[in-house]
């Protein structure tokens, strides 16, 4: 911005700029975040934004967990898709420890992480509609969120802090019953989407608020490393799960959407196909999956089974030495990434060989999205931060670790 | 000096070493449950089989001597075949006991199985039961399913206490550890059996399911139980002291300690002053060196030839040096008396008659210990009223009851009665001014063995309660009495003794050498 | 292999009449008033309430939901548990305090003498299910963490914990023959 | 004394028991009860009368209740004279409004006899009006209530002003601005309705409506000026603040515009005032375009339609019959708006500020003109 921005506006009638502390507690700026804004009138002429006010440590943290105990904490990374942070941390370990998952532990991440896409998705436009003060939308894709939590919760047992991811394998397979639910559930989500999109997509309204707002230019959207569905909607097809595919992601049909303008109802519209593109992900999961074990064979990753813990001293032994010591990882540094709900979710990842990690370091997408948030809102009005904010979808708990 | 090949690393060693030697030199490990540095050899478990070539069978790495040109294989599949039969057959008979067992942490078992088994057990036979918490010493318990006959205890007692209290009883697999008829595991240094036993068939009853060793954190330090000064690991968990364990110290205690020590670490939570007080009265520190300082410095004014000081062995060489500051700089006294505690029993291993750690510290810090009146003169002076103001350094006294309890009368006689120490006693309600001084554990320091050996310890965790180090009270009464002394750090006063010890040419040796 | 493509989202152009709202407006209102009128319909059936009368009509939590622990009990009633710490080492937010004791049964030797779990500190993982080696402690009790306004009263203790608790069936310490005489 | 003693009974009946009433009740049963409706939940329940949760009416009084008595915050360095009295500048205009309303035509003292050759025209013969069901019968009552809706703005404008909060003053701004704006719009689209029917006496234009085009259809605003319907409507949203206009107090843009700084019951007046005024625009709208307290073909001497005519019951008893009857009607039409800007409050999304003031001065004012202009063009060629 020009560094003038100070100076009088008017030489006649004397005015200056309004200085206007957007948060950190503040409805739009949800997941504390602290935007401080220069007005002009309600056009913002410059914007700095600040972060860390949900920091809680999680890298530090994770230095004194074991390898396993790390899971709760990235439940809390990106707090709306827990899953898919579950499944990037888990791959990442198993890429240090070079050990191979079952086929059947991959559709099941495949799985479970669209569903938990799902969720991410719903809620984002949800909150995208319900902060525009369309509240009804809003509930109505919450309403499918809790159709997927419901479907998550039987799984993992646990709605949002699932800690479902294991290193090597997973917590439990899937329950009995779960394709039909899900079937119950999937012929909701899509009416449920379909009056989502009656009640914005072509609303004059909304529109005005999303076209043409928070624009960005696809080299810009790549210089400032911008990933997932921001990056996608400047026309950049960026995608992890089709670019380096990982889970069973090379197996499946799918699209990746991508828009052009790189402006809000780009982003709005990607999200809003990737929920069906989602759902077809799920619904190849659940028919070329196939019955078999879940966890890797790899006595030193993967805890025994119980029956062999409770009734001999070698599986006593080999549980043992997972609690108290943790799983060993051999030393060296991994960088994995997978696709999460807003972009690419990097683990990056040092072993010093202890039960514990020497250094995590989390690429949340969040946080690099927050590095160019400004350019997006600067030059804007006041209430467009709104619908930018809210389609970038910065969830707090990612971005501040 | 022999060349050996080992994994394909050449090595020289010296004559007459082991394989198993020369491949920690080389840096392999080679398993080993029966194996003990410090005792025999008898090669009875097998588990450290290694491939040496040209030899028909594998060679027990723990005896075999090296010899030149000789070339061991230590992971060969042959050795690993071995290392797996010997595991499932130690692991045969052994119990499912690792959640009720003291030594799930700190177990060879557990640690080989994984590092070298790793696979199930191919037996489906039952297991077979024997006698399991049979108390076989006062300080130990014995469970039969779990021990692995490696007769490291057995050796134990035959080697380094020498009395043979141990024995095996039975064949194949009943056989277990016994102690002699009419005899039980009783020797002072009972304990040791407990560290040695590589699984959890001998375990201490005072760390008896106290905490589970992997919670544990450990800090160097020293044991307080007598002026051997055995090195010791302190195993804390949560502030509070687990239990100590001997550390490997060549020139103090070897592998050793004796049960009386272990138990020393009670002290340290027993019986704790915690607050400031002043007539009984808990003040804060502000507070109390406010009130102290008034006091001692119109008490000096008063009268400064009636003014006693004892000071404690108990306390570390850096302690007792700012006590030395403190006694000249500001209170300028020259009565002088030590306490610390009474002797005791002594024999000629560990065990010393000496009970403070630190009694040649003080000799050395005060050049001497002819300056120092005893309890006798102490009690004496008291009485007689030559001594209005005492300033006490912890509680003990060489003393015994009868004459403590004279002192303890004596005590009303003053008219001011400063105590400065870790624990209450009795002491405690009679001082006008108590002052809380931490532990061993909750500070850092240097205690000098009876030897003359400077060993230093470090703090392993924060002070109880309001507890200070003494440097630190003496320090914060001398700033409030108006003559500083000014330290941040426990190495600078260290620094500056030894150059003042140095200097007086009292010879403080060196600091003890790292293991 | 799946087949991966792109897809060009699209945006439909709007004419005179639709960007004149009332067209939009009008469909926006036939689907909130949609739900409206379903949702006042006399025919219960008929509505769509999405939203449960919570403390009226419980909630029943699928079989593998994480809610309160529970220790399981022995065939005799006595706590399973032998106190062996693997969940207070595994808990991730230090929430078990388990202080063991010894058992008079030689055969069971160690048990729990305090063992007190604080569920407000709980961030209910479950790893602490998952590290147990006894089948003793497990959260499918089926009932949520309540709400509390002392702290004391999260604190959940041996008994209590037990009376949430079952029979576990499972078997211990694998096959063993009976005692030798001594 | 008399007089003095029937407007007092009438204030109380119109204000408190139906103005305030419905606009208290709607915050529950339009703001809670409604949206849970339409978003698939249950609404408010808990709070319950001897075991009866009355459709969650006991919340309005626990609302009321809370809101009494919670701490009434002055923020520091706020001007605490105008920040108190904004609130009543809100508040006051909402309800005096209202005294122009007729809920009912004049009650005639003798008998009522209706003139389809004249227009449906109701005469009172052997008798006279009595003004019994409006407040004031007021000769210019729509220039009154347009005159004491625009008060209402200075409130929302002090409001923002003396917070001394940043949010609060923009918040004002945007309140001010819109509302100017838009009144501007409102006024001129009721101008085309007022040519035609030629009186600024809100009563005599109710009485208008009653007319039957070709002997079957009610001559209502909405027939004659359906344009002006609509942009009165939405001017009238807008003029509410509420959604989609409510950006003075777009909660996720500046956290409550306005009414961040105000709590208790200050906060209560400025909400309860915002009811009163959908309530009000909504009044509005049913007299001007909605044929107020008509019903169609009913009269009353009778029900009237293609030119029959029979009166049920006896002149006597249908008179009353009618009274009952159009009263319902005023009250269902207002009830009706209501809901329906309920709806529209809970379906679309907020407007932004730039672009409601296109919408105000480039869309809506030039319609109006245009309409004004067209319905002059045919009012003069028909006259």
């Amino acid at each position: 911005m020009a560094e003038n921005i100070y100076d009088p506006i008017d030489q006649d009638v004397h005015s200056e700029p309004m200085m206007l502390q957007m948060g950190p507690s503040h409805p739009a700026t949800h997941g504390t975040v602290r935007f401080t804004l220069t007005l002009e009138g309600e056009k913002v002429i410059k914007c700095e934004t600040e972060v860390g006010y949900l920091h809680r440590g999680f890298e530090k943290e994770s230095e004194n967990s074991t390898w396993t105990q790390v899971f709760p904490y990235t439940d809390r990374l990106n707090y709306v898709s827990p899953l898919l942070n579950n499944f990037g941390y888990a791959l990442a370990v198993e890429r240090l420890l070079e050990i191979e998952v079952p086929e059947r532990c991959d559709w099941i991440r495949t799985l479970m992480g669209e569903l938990s896409r799902l969720s991410d998705h719903l809620t984002c436009t949800g909150a995208a509609a319900l902060e525009l003060g369309a509240m009804s939308a809003f509930l109505y894709a919450i309403e499918g969120r809790e159709l997927v939590w419901d479907l998550i919760e039987e799984v993992t047992g646990a709605r949002l802090t699932v800690s479902y991811g294991r290193i090597g394998g997973l917590k439990d397979d899937l329950t009995e019953g779960f394709e039909e639910r899900w079937k119950y559930a999937k012929r909701r989500l899509i009416e449920i989407r379909a009056e989502v999109d009656k009640l914005l997509t072509r609303n004059r309204i909304f529109l005005d608020r999303f076209e043409g707002t928070g624009v960005l230019t696809p080299e810009m959207g790549i210089s400032y490393g911008y990933t997932g569905p921001v990056l996608r909607s400047t026309g950049v097809d960026y995608d992890v799960r089709k670019d380096h595919p990982y889970f069973m992601y090379g197996e499946v049909d799918f699209d990746v959407p991508v828009g052009h303008r790189g402006d809000n109802f780009d982003r709005y519209l990607i999200r809003m196909e990737e929920i069906v593109q989602s759902i077809r992900i799920i619904d190849q999961c659940l028919e070329k999956m196939e019955p078999g074990p879940i966890n890797s064979d790899d006595p030193r990753v993967v805890l025994p089974e119980k029956e062999k813990v409770y009734n001999t001293i070698e599986g006593m032994i080999n549980h043992f030495k997972i609690i108290f010591e943790g799983i060993q990882v051999p030393p060296g540094e991994v960088y994995s990434y997978t696709e999460a709900g807003n972009g690419e979710l990097g683990f990056y990842i040092v072993s010093n060989g202890t039960g514990k990690p020497w250094k995590i370091h989390v690429r949340s997408p969040s946080l690099i999205m927050m590095g160019g948030i400004h350019k997006l809102i600067e030059g804007g009005l006041l209430a467009d931060i709104i619908p930018t904010f809210d389609t970038i979808n910065m969830i707090g708990g990612e971005c501040d670790k | 000096m022999p060349k050996v090949n080992i994994n394909g690393t050449e090595i020289e060693v010296e004559k007459g070493t082991t394989i198993l030697k020369a491949a920690a030199q080389a840096g392999f490990e080679v398993p080993h449950f029966c194996y003990h540095p410090a005792l025999s050899i008898p090669a009875n478990c097998r588990m450290c089989l290694v491939e040496v070539e040209g030899a028909r069978s594998l060679e027990p790495a723990c005896y075999s001597e090296v010899t030149d040109g000789m070339v061991v294989e230590t992971k060969s599949e042959r050795v690993i075949k071995a290392q797996k039969s010997v595991l499932e057959f130690i692991l045969l008979n052994h119990p499912v006991d690792c959640p009720i067992c003291d030594q799930a942490g700190e177990c060879k078992l557990q640690d080989y199985y994984m590092a070298y088994d790793a696979q199930e057990s191919r037996l489906r036979a039952e297991k077979n039961q024997k006698v399991k918490v049979f108390p076989i010493g006062p300080e130990v318990l014995y469970d039969g399913e779990r021990c692995i006959l490696c007769t490291r205890c057995i050796r134990f007692c035959e080697e380094i206490t020498g009395t043979n209290e141990l024995t095996i009883v039975q064949r194949g697999d009943s056989a277990e550890i016994r102690t002699f008829p009419g005899k039980e595991l009783d020797n002072p240094y009972s304990v040791c059996t407990a560290d040695i036993c590589p699984v959890g068939a001998l375990t201490s009853r005072d760390f008896r399911f106290k905490c589970r060793v992997w919670l544990l954190q450990s800090t160097d330090s020293v044991c307080t139980g007598c002026s051997n000064g055995c090195n010791i690991h302190l195993e804390h968990f949560r502030n509070e002291i687990q239990r100590y364990r001997p550390r490997y110290n060549p020139q103090v205690n070897d592998y050793w300690m004796c049960d009386a020590g272990r138990l020393s670490y009670k002290e340290v939570h027993t019986d704790r002053l915690l607050r400031p007080m002043s007539n009984g009265a808990a003040l804060n520190w502000h507070g109390v060196t406010e009130t102290a300082s008034a006091k001692l410095a119109r008490a000096l004014d008063d009268d400064a030839g009636s003014f006693g000081f004892v000071v404690s062995p108990q306390a570390s060489c850096e302690d007792l040096f700012l006590a030395k500051r403190f006694i000249e700089e500001v209170l300028g006294t020259d009565q002088l008396y030590l306490g610390g505690k009474p002797d005791g029993f002594e024999d000629d291993f560990l065990i010393k008659a000496d009970k403070n750690p630190n009694r040649q510290g003080v000799k050395a810090v005060f050049g001497g210990l002819n300056d120092f009146g005893d309890v006798d003169k102490l009690i004496d002076d008291i009485e007689s009223g030559a001594i209005k103001t005492l300033y006490m350094m912890e509680t003990h006294l060489p003393a015994d009851a009868e004459t403590r309890q004279r002192f303890v009368d004596a005590l009303d006689k003053l008219d001011l009665f400063v105590l400065q120490a870790q624990h209450c006693a009795e002491l405690a309600n009679q001082a006008h001014l108590a002052l809380p001084a931490c532990s061993h554990a909750e500070t850092e320091g240097t205690f000098v063995n009876f030897d003359g050996l400077a060993q230093p310890f470090e703090q392993a965790f924060a002070p109880h309660g309001d507890s200070l180090p003494h440097w630190q009270i003496f320090m914060r009464l001398a700033r409030a009495m108006g003559q500083p002394l000014t330290y941040t750090f426990v190495h600078q006063i260290r620094d500056e003794m030894f150059q003042a010890s140095d200097a007086d040419e009292n010879g403080e040796p060196a600091e003890a050498q790292a293991e | 292999m799946g087949e991966v493509k792109t897809k060009p989202v699209e945006r439909a152009e709007q004419g005179l009449w639709e960007k004149s709202y009332i067209p939009e407006i009008l469909r926006g209102l036939s689907v909130t008033a949609g739900h409206f009128f379903r949702n006042i319909s006399p025919r219960k059936s008929q509505r769509r309430i999405f939203t449960k009368n919570y403390p009226e009509e419980p909630t029943v939590y699928p079989e593998r939901y994480r809610g309160l622990h529970r220790l399981m009990l022995r065939d005799d009633g006595q706590v399973r548990c032998v106190a062996c710490m693997c969940c207070s080492t595994i808990c991730p937010a230090d929430c078990i305090h388990i202080e063991a004791g010894e058992h008079d049964d030689p055969s069971i030797e160690k048990y729990p003498a305090v063992f007190v779990i604080d569920e407000l500190r709980c961030i209910v993982c479950g790893l602490c299910v998952e590290a147990c080696p006894c089948d003793a402690i497990r959260m499918d009790s089926g009932r949520h963490i309540p709400p509390y306004t002392e702290r004391n009263e999260a604190f959940f203790d041996r008994d209590l914990l037990m009376e949430l608790g079952g029979l576990s069936q499972a078997k211990q310490g694998g096959d063993r023959t009976p005692a030798a005489a001594e | 004394m008399a007089e003095v003693l029937i407007t007092l009974v009438k204030i109380i009946v119109i204000v408190f028991v139906f103005v305030l009433g419905v606009a208290g009740s709607m915050t529950l049963l339009g703001d809670r009860k409604q949206s849970a409706r339409i978003q698939n939940r249950v609404g408010p329940n808990q709070a319950k009368f001897f075991g009866f949760s009355l459709l969650g009416f006991p919340h309005f009084i626990a609302d009321g209740i809370k809101l009494v008595l919670k701490e009434n915050i002055v923020p520091a360095q706020a001007n605490k004279f105008l920040h108190t009295i904004a609130p009543a500048l809100v508040f006051i205009p909402a309800l005096i409004g209202w005294s122009v309303i007729p809920f009912m035509d004049h009650y005639c003292t003798g008998t009522v006899m209706t003139l389809p050759e004249h227009g449906y025209t109701e005469v009172c013969v052997d008798g006279e009006w009595k003004n019994y069901f409006s407040i004031m019968h007021m000769n210019s009552g729509v220039l009154f209530a347009f005159a004491i809706a625009a008060i209402s703005v200075y409130g929302a404008a002090i409001a923002g002003w003396a917070s001394n909060s940043k949010f609060s003053l923009l918040g004002g701004l945007r309140s001010s601005a819109q509302m100017i704006s838009y009144e501007v719009a409102m006024g001129l689209s009721l101008a085309g309705a007022l040519l035609i029917y030629g009186t600024l006496n809100i009563n005599e234009m109710v009485r208008m409506q009653g007319n039957l085009l070709g002997d079957w259809l009610p001559m209502w605003g909405i027939v004659i000026q359906p344009l002006a319907f609509f942009l009165f409507l939405l001017a009238g949203l807008a003029e509410t603040k509420r959604a989609p206009f409510d950006l003075p107090e777009g909660e996720s843009e500046i956290v409550a515009g306005y009414l961040t700084e105000y709590t208790s019951m200050k906060f209560a007046m400025m909400q309860l005032a915002e009811y009163a005024a959908t309530v009000f625009i909504a009044a509005l709208v049913a007299v001007v375009f909605l044929g107020g307290w008509q019903m169609p073909w009913v009269y009353a001497d009778g029900i009237r339609i293609f030119g029959n005519h029979w009166t049920p019951f006896g002149e006597e008893v249908w008179y009353y019959i009618s009274i009952v009857l159009r009263i319902g009607a005023i009250t269902f039409k207002i009830l009706f708006l209501v809901w329906l800007q309920f709806m529209m409050r809970w379906t679309l999304p907020r407007f932004r500020y730039d672009q409601v003031m296109t919408l105000g001065w480039k869309i809506l004012l030039p319609l109006s003109i245009a309409n004004l202009f067209i319905t002059a063009v045919i009012v003069t060629i028909l006259a």
